[in-house]
């Protein structure tokens, strides 16, 4: 069963909690003795994304293990901001090794749990788009084809914002990068074919995959508590806006993640033995400029003669993925 | 129980035997035999409790053992030359993080050009790796190196390094005496972690420790390997109550009480040196030779003590720091500090280069007379270097030495040597 | 100590037969010691392996480059290898061919030889019938117990059945076996000729 | 544990780092006020009332809603609800149906039988109010609510005023009002029923009373110069819509024509078509867009048939009835002009429904007091200028309804209740206007108003029952859930949930919520997120 819409009360599908929901329906983090697990203290800029969404799905999957949980965590934005010495914000056992390797890091950790019978400690593994998409990517590669017992959250930014925003394979096409800077006749990122890691993991045929936004809290916390109800290999992939890295207001992080739902821009589906099992329609579609127009990534598109052509490539992107998702409600706008 | 088997066999037997609870395999030749055996005992239910995953790269396999120590398992991999260089930054990691792995490391050269012969550039490539490094001289040693490192790692929570000459002993076959499982018992405790991953204890293991606090952490590794310069003779002398054998230890001086000249070497080749220092101790030269067991730590001390008396010290080594010569040689060198004496630095078996008896009395003839170049290579084609190096001041040519040189070989197929 | 090189050609089983013929002398009372040349084996090209024999423990890990007995699985390589390099003037030769020296073209080379250390065995022909292929290894290891008498035929039955199971290992038994009684056959015969 | 230096850190040791100050600006809760409390001319709380229907708890709701109102059930009947109006929902996709949650708790209250609680103590002081409409009603219910002694005076034989005497029953059964009236009553507020106050000063002097309040409402109907034959039936509304509650029905005849544009008009035709009459015709002399009447009472007696001719104004009555109507245009600033083009329309009566006027007599000879065009002035605190004398509802200048009579009275009672005590009083400064923009839209699902059960229309054309029905509970609560709380936290836990460092400390439920400060980086993300517009952000004074 898919995330169900709670209709009636008010805000009930869409806050955090809300007193008029029954128990059961509020989310984990609504709840006053929620795990904290990514505690305060930590060095995250104002408005992170990451570390939001790093404290919702962590929580979730304390729930849902009853917080029998380890993590591993590669390098990154996540890492440096939790843990400087000697302060760590982590309330869960959590092991930082590489960069790249995490996923066989969390193996490694599923293994010792397995030979040693301990069936109901979970393991979680994470990392920013540059460990997961780019240098981790063959440790995660090998954890799927292996199905290993290890939940893989992916906290996608789209950029490497730990080493001063540079491009990575998960940067969208005319984003302004440290590395892809808005100059010469094609400004910022290349339009490549791009990389849908949920895609690629999907093709591995595991258990379960799933993508999802910090904008939308029950949908992400019904996601979690679904993978952590199976075994094998699992992926998450949930889209964290940077305040920092995008250029945009630091109160703009949950906008950012709902307009790129709401314009198409990122898909929200999940996936079971590489079929995609649901999607979460868009609720009031909107262009992508409303999108763009929010982050100084994409200034360059709109100065004194708009990017039209460039807009326009970016608007066909969010269409061929409402297209291809089917992300509109049956005869919605 | 004496048994006729291949290196790698007496290896995987040794390792099974210690009750590894990870085992991390990816294949690259020289140490295939080790994980195959041991895949086997897994999967045929010999070797149990015990998860044996198949990985995707080396850098992986490390990465698991990480994964698998910190949640503490007693984690085992094997791996050679370009696979342990795939894996270096796991491998740092590991002792950075104070993570007790075993590895076997089948030594191998390190390309381009690309080579799965024996020598010991890899390994040496990770002698500041943190790494507790032993050499095994044959395989029974390898075997019992085994059963020490998980002992020796375990108590000081540092992985360990167990290098063995890739084919030379892991593909040769030799009397081994394969200890009793109770004997290894007795000699190694089960794993009791420093630190675990435990959702009943919560920790968070692999800050980021800044300048404030970084060179501590270093120093604390360092003492940690001056502590098991302690530990590793202590352990050798407990091995051999329980086995009956010398084994392992720091150093192992052979003939060299009253030698004026002393070889130093690693690894297998100090079979064939012995051999040789004993015919030449027969012609009445005072020669002798010194193995050294733990490179890393390195023993400075008994290697000192080992060598204040004779007149010239050889290095011979499989290894070569390019742009200035020998590595074992230059530790060597430290711990010579303020003695007078002679000392050469032979490169010798790169590649898997045979080293030969004849070839070390031609060398060791010289060498007593003082009359060998401070920095040899063992049985270098003269000729070969000087036509390239003719031909390069005609012609700057670009482009791999190594094919213009194979060209004047010829077909290398036929060679037995 | 005795030094024994085995030439072949990937696939042939030449490692094995230097494996099984260190386990053999080991079994009566031995040190051997086993090595192939190291190389990435791929089937066809030429392979060389080594053994020692000794009575003390074998501390040397040079290739065998002098000697005291050649096998050759392959009498193709006689004239691509030079796989009488170094072999001492009193080693034992034995080729695996059901052909004479002569035919093979290397009468001359052998003609200097002591004719007691050479021998050849059509090591195929048997394998082809016991064992049902053409794996001379084993067969020729029974050959060369009656060739050099180093090994007893009993002690390479008993390397081969470490080294194999079941119908393999009896079926190489008996071709070994008859390898044995063909060159003890075949020596009396030089003896008497 | 042994744990390794520096490299394995305990758990949780990140809150010795107070991320607090690299704060520039900090985020507050605060109270704005709704759009729709800012417009009930009664004042009501309606968020707060709206907010304990939403959890089902409507005792709880009631009482909160009749600390500013004791009709409520009158109120979901005939408000013509501003607050539905100004409502912010309206914005987003229709206004929360405010009147109609309401009614349900009125009549709910009625069902359940909820009383009126009483205090203790007694002020000592004792108040006549003359009249008993939905001003001295009001005034008289807050006034005991302050502990004070009150005794109404009217001159009618029915208490209620416009309520009984102006607005039909198919709009307020009278059983409704009676028992609202009665929950009144039994505070123990002594009501005089037929009793006509003809001098002010007197009844007060010889009653003993401290003060009093005036609301003796507008009665009297309008006349207008008409030319009329003496034997044409013309009537006034007020008279006709009172007489509807006497013994005798007001015999109006088949072709019946009212003359006017405002909800009285409208009353009066409607309730000449269930009298009998075949037509039942409006004149009117501008436009729809310019008719005063609600426009939704409009459409439903457009609905029951009722004729309305626009630009329209009567000149000449004749003996027969027939009236002569002359044609209007609007000008350009939207005032009928003749045009000369005269028409005749046959009648049986003509009601006129042309306002009406206040019967002042009783105020003969009260010094300080201030008349002005028919009506009595007051100061902001509902006094008159004579001390101790205030006055209200529609003999003020004000909006002639009912709920304005309502929030008069409360006005009135605090205010006289300051000036027994010697004092003044102060009314608590308003809050910001919790504007539309303000909110963040997103998280309300989406909900469509449910629309009120309406008699069919031929019952509505033949009898006096209630033309609009009511809300079950299951409509009534989703209808309160539809409150977007503007501008007042409604404990959804956005604020709890958002903060990617989670200095927002949930105090428990009615207890909201805090914001821990020593880790409040000052990014904002709880104001944006915060639905209702609850909490906003202010510089940091560096």
């Amino acid at each position: 069963m898919p995330f169900q819409p709670v209709k009636f009360y008010q805000t009930g599908t869409f806050t955090v909690g809300n007193r008029l929901l029954a128990l059961e329906q509020r989310s984990v983090q609504a709840n006053m003795q929620r795990t904290n697990s990514l505690n305060s203290g930590h060095r995250a800029c104002q408005g992170c994304g990451e570390a939001l969404g790093a404290r919702y799905a962590i929580d979730a999957a304390m729930r849902a293990s009853n917080k029998q949980l380890i993590a591993a965590n590669a390098t990154g934005c996540l890492e440096v901001f939790s843990t400087p010495y000697p302060e760590t914000s982590w309330q869960i056992p959590w092991i930082h090794s590489l960069f790249g390797n995490t996923a066989a890091v969390a193996t490694g950790i599923a293994a010792a749990l397995r030979v040693k019978g301990r069936r109901e400690v979970r393991v979680i593994a994470q990392g920013g788009d540059g460990g997961t998409t780019d240098i981790g990517f063959g440790c995660l590669s090998g954890m799927f084809e292996r199905n290993d017992d290890v939940l893989y959250i992916c906290y996608d930014n789209e950029a490497y914002m730990n080493t001063g925003v540079q491009r990575s394979s998960a940067t969208p096409p005319a984003a302004r990068t440290a590395t892809t800077m808005p100059v010469g006749p094609e400004p910022g990122n290349v339009f490549g074919q791009g990389k849908n890691v949920a895609q690629i993991a999907m093709a591995h045929n595991i258990p379960y995959v799933a993508t999802a936004t910090v904008a939308d809290l029950h949908d992400l916390e019904y996601k979690v508590n679904r993978a952590m109800g199976m075994h094998g290999a699992r992926y998450i992939h949930i889209f964290v806006p940077c305040p920092l890295g995008w250029g945009a207001a630091s109160n703009d992080t949950i906008r950012l993640a709902r307009l790129a739902r709401e314009t198409g821009l990122f898909a929200v589906y999940e996936a079971e033995h590489g079929e995609v099992t649901s999607v979460s329609k868009i609720r009031k579609r909107v262009p992508v400029e409303d999108y763009l127009k929010l982050q100084r990534r994409f200034a360059h598109l709109f100065g004194k003669t708009p990017a039209l052509e460039t807009i326009a490539r970016i608007q066909a992107m969010a269409d061929k993925n409402i297209r291809k998702f089917g992300l509109l409600e049956q005869g919605g706008q | 129980m004496l048994k006729q088997c291949e290196g790698s066999h007496a290896v995987a037997s040794a390792v099974a035997m210690c009750r590894p609870e990870v085992i991390c395999a990816y294949p690259i030749s020289p140490q295939t035999h080790i994980v195959e055996g041991l895949g086997e005992m897994v999967k045929s239910g010999n070797l149990a409790p015990c998860e044996f995953i198949n990985v995707e790269s080396e850098f992986a396999a490390m990465s698991v053992a990480i994964g698998a120590s910190a949640a503490g398992a007693r984690s085992y991999t094997a791996t050679a030359s370009q696979g342990l260089l795939f894996m270096v930054e796991a491998v740092y990691n590991a002792s950075g993080l104070g993570l007790p792995i075993v590895m076997t490391v089948a030594n191998r050269a390190i390309g381009a050009p690309i080579n799965i012969w024996n020598d010991h550039s890899d390994s040496m490539s990770q002698r500041d790796c943190g790494w507790i490094q032993l050499f095994a001289e044959n395989n029974q040693e390898a075997l019992d190196l085994h059963i020490q490192a998980f002992r020796l790692g375990e108590e000081l929570s540092l992985p360990v390094m167990v290098c063995m000459d890739g084919f030379i002993l892991t593909h040769a076959y030799e009397r081994v005496d394969i200890p009793a499982q109770e004997q290894v018992d007795s000699y190694l405790p089960a794993f009791v972690p420093r630190q675990i991953l435990d959702p009943a204890e919560p920790v968070s293991i692999g800050a980021m420790v800044g300048p404030e606090a970084f060179t501590e952490v270093r120093y604390l590794a360092h003492a940690k390997q001056m502590q098991a310069l302690e530990l590793i003779p202590q352990h050798a002398a407990e091995f051999k109550q329980i086995f009956g054998r010398d084994s392992g230890g720091l150093v192992r001086p052979y003939r060299c009480e009253d030698a004026e000249t002393i070889v130093v070497a690693l690894g297998s080749v100090l079979g064939t040196l012995k051999d040789t220092i004993d015919e030449m101790r027969d012609a009445g030269h005072k020669v002798g030779v010194l193995g050294i067991v733990s490179f890393r730590p390195f023993p400075l001390l008994a290697v000192r003590e080992v060598l204040k008396n004779a007149r010239r010290v050889v290095v011979l080594e499989k290894s070569l720091a390019v742009g200035i010569g020998g590595i074992v040689a230059t530790d060597v060198r430290m711990a010579l500090s303020g003695l007078h004496l002679h000392g050469y630095t032979v490169i010798a078996g790169l590649g898997g280069r045979a080293i030969t008896k004849a070839s070390l009395h031609k060398m060791l003839e010289r060498a007593v007379k003082d009359e060998l170049e401070h920095l040899t290579f063992l049985d270098l084609d003269h000729n070969l270097i000087n036509r390239h190096l003719e031909r390069e001041k005609q012609k700057r040519r670009s482009g791999p030495m190594a094919e213009n040189m194979l060209r004047d070989v010829g077909v290398v197929a036929a060679r037995i040597a | 100590m005795l030094q024994i090189r085995i030439h072949g050609r990937g696939g042939q089983g030449v490692v094995t037969a230097a494996e099984m013929l260190s386990i053999a002398a080991f079994l009566q009372g031995s040190y051997s010691q086993a090595f192939p040349s190291f190389g990435s084996e791929r089937t066809g090209a030429p392979v060389v392996s080594f053994c020692r024999i000794s009575d003390r423990e074998i501390r040397l890990r040079e290739p065998i480059m002098e000697p005291d007995s050649i096998i050759i699985q392959d009498p193709t390589l006689l004239h691509q290898v030079d796989v009488f390099s170094g072999l001492k003037d009193a080693g034992h030769v034995l080729i695996n061919t059901a052909h004479s020296f002569e035919k093979l073209g290397i009468g001359d080379i052998m003609s200097g030889r002591r004719l007691e250390r050479m021998c050849t065995v059509p090591a195929n022909e048997l394998a082809l019938k016991y064992v049902g292929r053409p794996m001379p290894n084993a067969v020729l290891l029974g050959g060369f117990a009656a060739l050099s008498g180093i090994i007893k035929l009993e002690s390479v039955a008993a390397a081969v059945r470490e080294k194999f199971s079941g119908k393999v290992a009896e079926g190489n038994i008996a071709a070994a076996t008859a390898a044995y009684d063909f060159v003890k056959q075949k020596m009396q015969e030089n003896v008497h000729a | 544990m042994d744990k390794p230096f520096a490299i394995t850190l305990d758990v949780g040791s990140s809150l010795a780092n107070h991320t607090g100050s690299w704060r520039t600006s900090r985020p507050l809760y605060v109270d704005s006020l709704p759009p729709c409390n800012n417009a009930c001319p009664a004042g009501e709380n309606i968020q707060g009332w709206l907010f304990h229907a939403e959890a089902g708890d409507y005792e709880a709701a009631w009482r909160v809603l009749v600390q500013d109102n004791p009709l409520p059930a009158v109120m979901g009947r005939i408000c013509y609800h501003p607050c539905e109006t100004s409502c912010n929902r309206g914005q987003f996709d229709s206004a929360v149906g405010i009147n109609s949650v309401e009614r349900f708790l009125g009549d709910e209250a009625i069902k359940q039988g909820w009383k009126f609680a009483v205090p203790d103590k007694a002020s000592g002081k004792k108040v006549l109010i003359v009249g008993a409409g939905p001003s001295g009603l009001s005034t008289a219910y807050h006034l005991v609510r302050l502990g004070h002694q009150v005794v109404i005076f009217d001159a009618g034989p029915l208490a209620g005023g416009m309520m009984r005497f102006g607005i039909p029953k198919y709009r307020l059964p009278r059983d409704v009002l009676d028992a609202e009236i009665k929950r009144i009553l039994d505070m123990g507020v002594m009501l005089k029923l037929n009793t006509r106050v003809d001098n002010i000063l007197d009844t007060m002097k010889s009653g003993g009373f401290d003060a009093a309040f005036l609301a003796v409402g507008a009665h009297i109907g309008k006349r207008a110069h008409i030319p009329a034959g003496s034997a044409a039936k013309v009537l006034d509304a007020v008279g006709v819509l009172h007489s509807m509650e006497g013994e005798e029905k007001p015999m109006l005849g088949r072709r019946v024509v009212v003359y006017g544009g405002g909800n009285t008009a409208i009353d009066v035709a409607r309730t000449a078509k269930r009298l009998g009459a075949t037509e039942s015709i409006i004149v009117y002399r501008r436009t729809r867009e310019k008719m005063p009447a609600h426009d939704f009472e409009v459409e439903e007696a457009l609905q029951e048939g009722i004729l309305i001719k626009w630009l329209s104004t009567i000149k000449q009555v004749s003996d027969e009835g027939a009236l002569t109507i002359e044609k209007m245009v609007l000008d350009d600033k939207g005032f009928p002009q003749p045009t000369g083009e005269f028409e005749t329309l046959e009648s049986d009566s003509l009601v006129l429904a042309l306002g009406q006027d206040v019967d002042l007599s009783l105020l003969n000879g009260v010094p300080g007091l201030e008349i002005k065009d028919g009506i009595v002035q007051v100061m902001p605190n509902m006094m008159t200028g004579h001390p101790g004398i205030f006055a209200g509802g529609d003999m003020v200048p004000s909006e002639r309804t009912v709920t304005v009579g309502v929030g008069h009275g409360k006005k009135a009672a605090r205010n006289i209740d300051a000036w027994l005590r010697g004092g003044e009083y102060a009314a608590a400064p308003k809050h910001e206007l919790a504007a539309y923009e303000k909110l963040n839209p997103w998280y309300y699902s989406d909900a469509p108003k449910i629309m009120r059960p309406m008699l069919e229309v031929v019952r509505r054309q033949s009898t006096f029952d209630e033309v609009q029905g009511g809300l079950d509970e299951t409509s009534a609560q989703f209808e309160a859930r539809r409150c977007m709380s503007c501008g007042n936290c409604f404990e959804c836990d956005n604020c709890y949930g958002v903060c990617p460092d989670n200095a927002v400390i949930k105090l428990g439920p009615g207890k909201r919520f805090e914001f821990n400060y020593d880790y409040c980086k000052g990014c904002g993300i709880c104001v944006s997120e915060c639905p209702c517009g609850a909490i906003k952000m202010v510089p940091e004074d560096v």
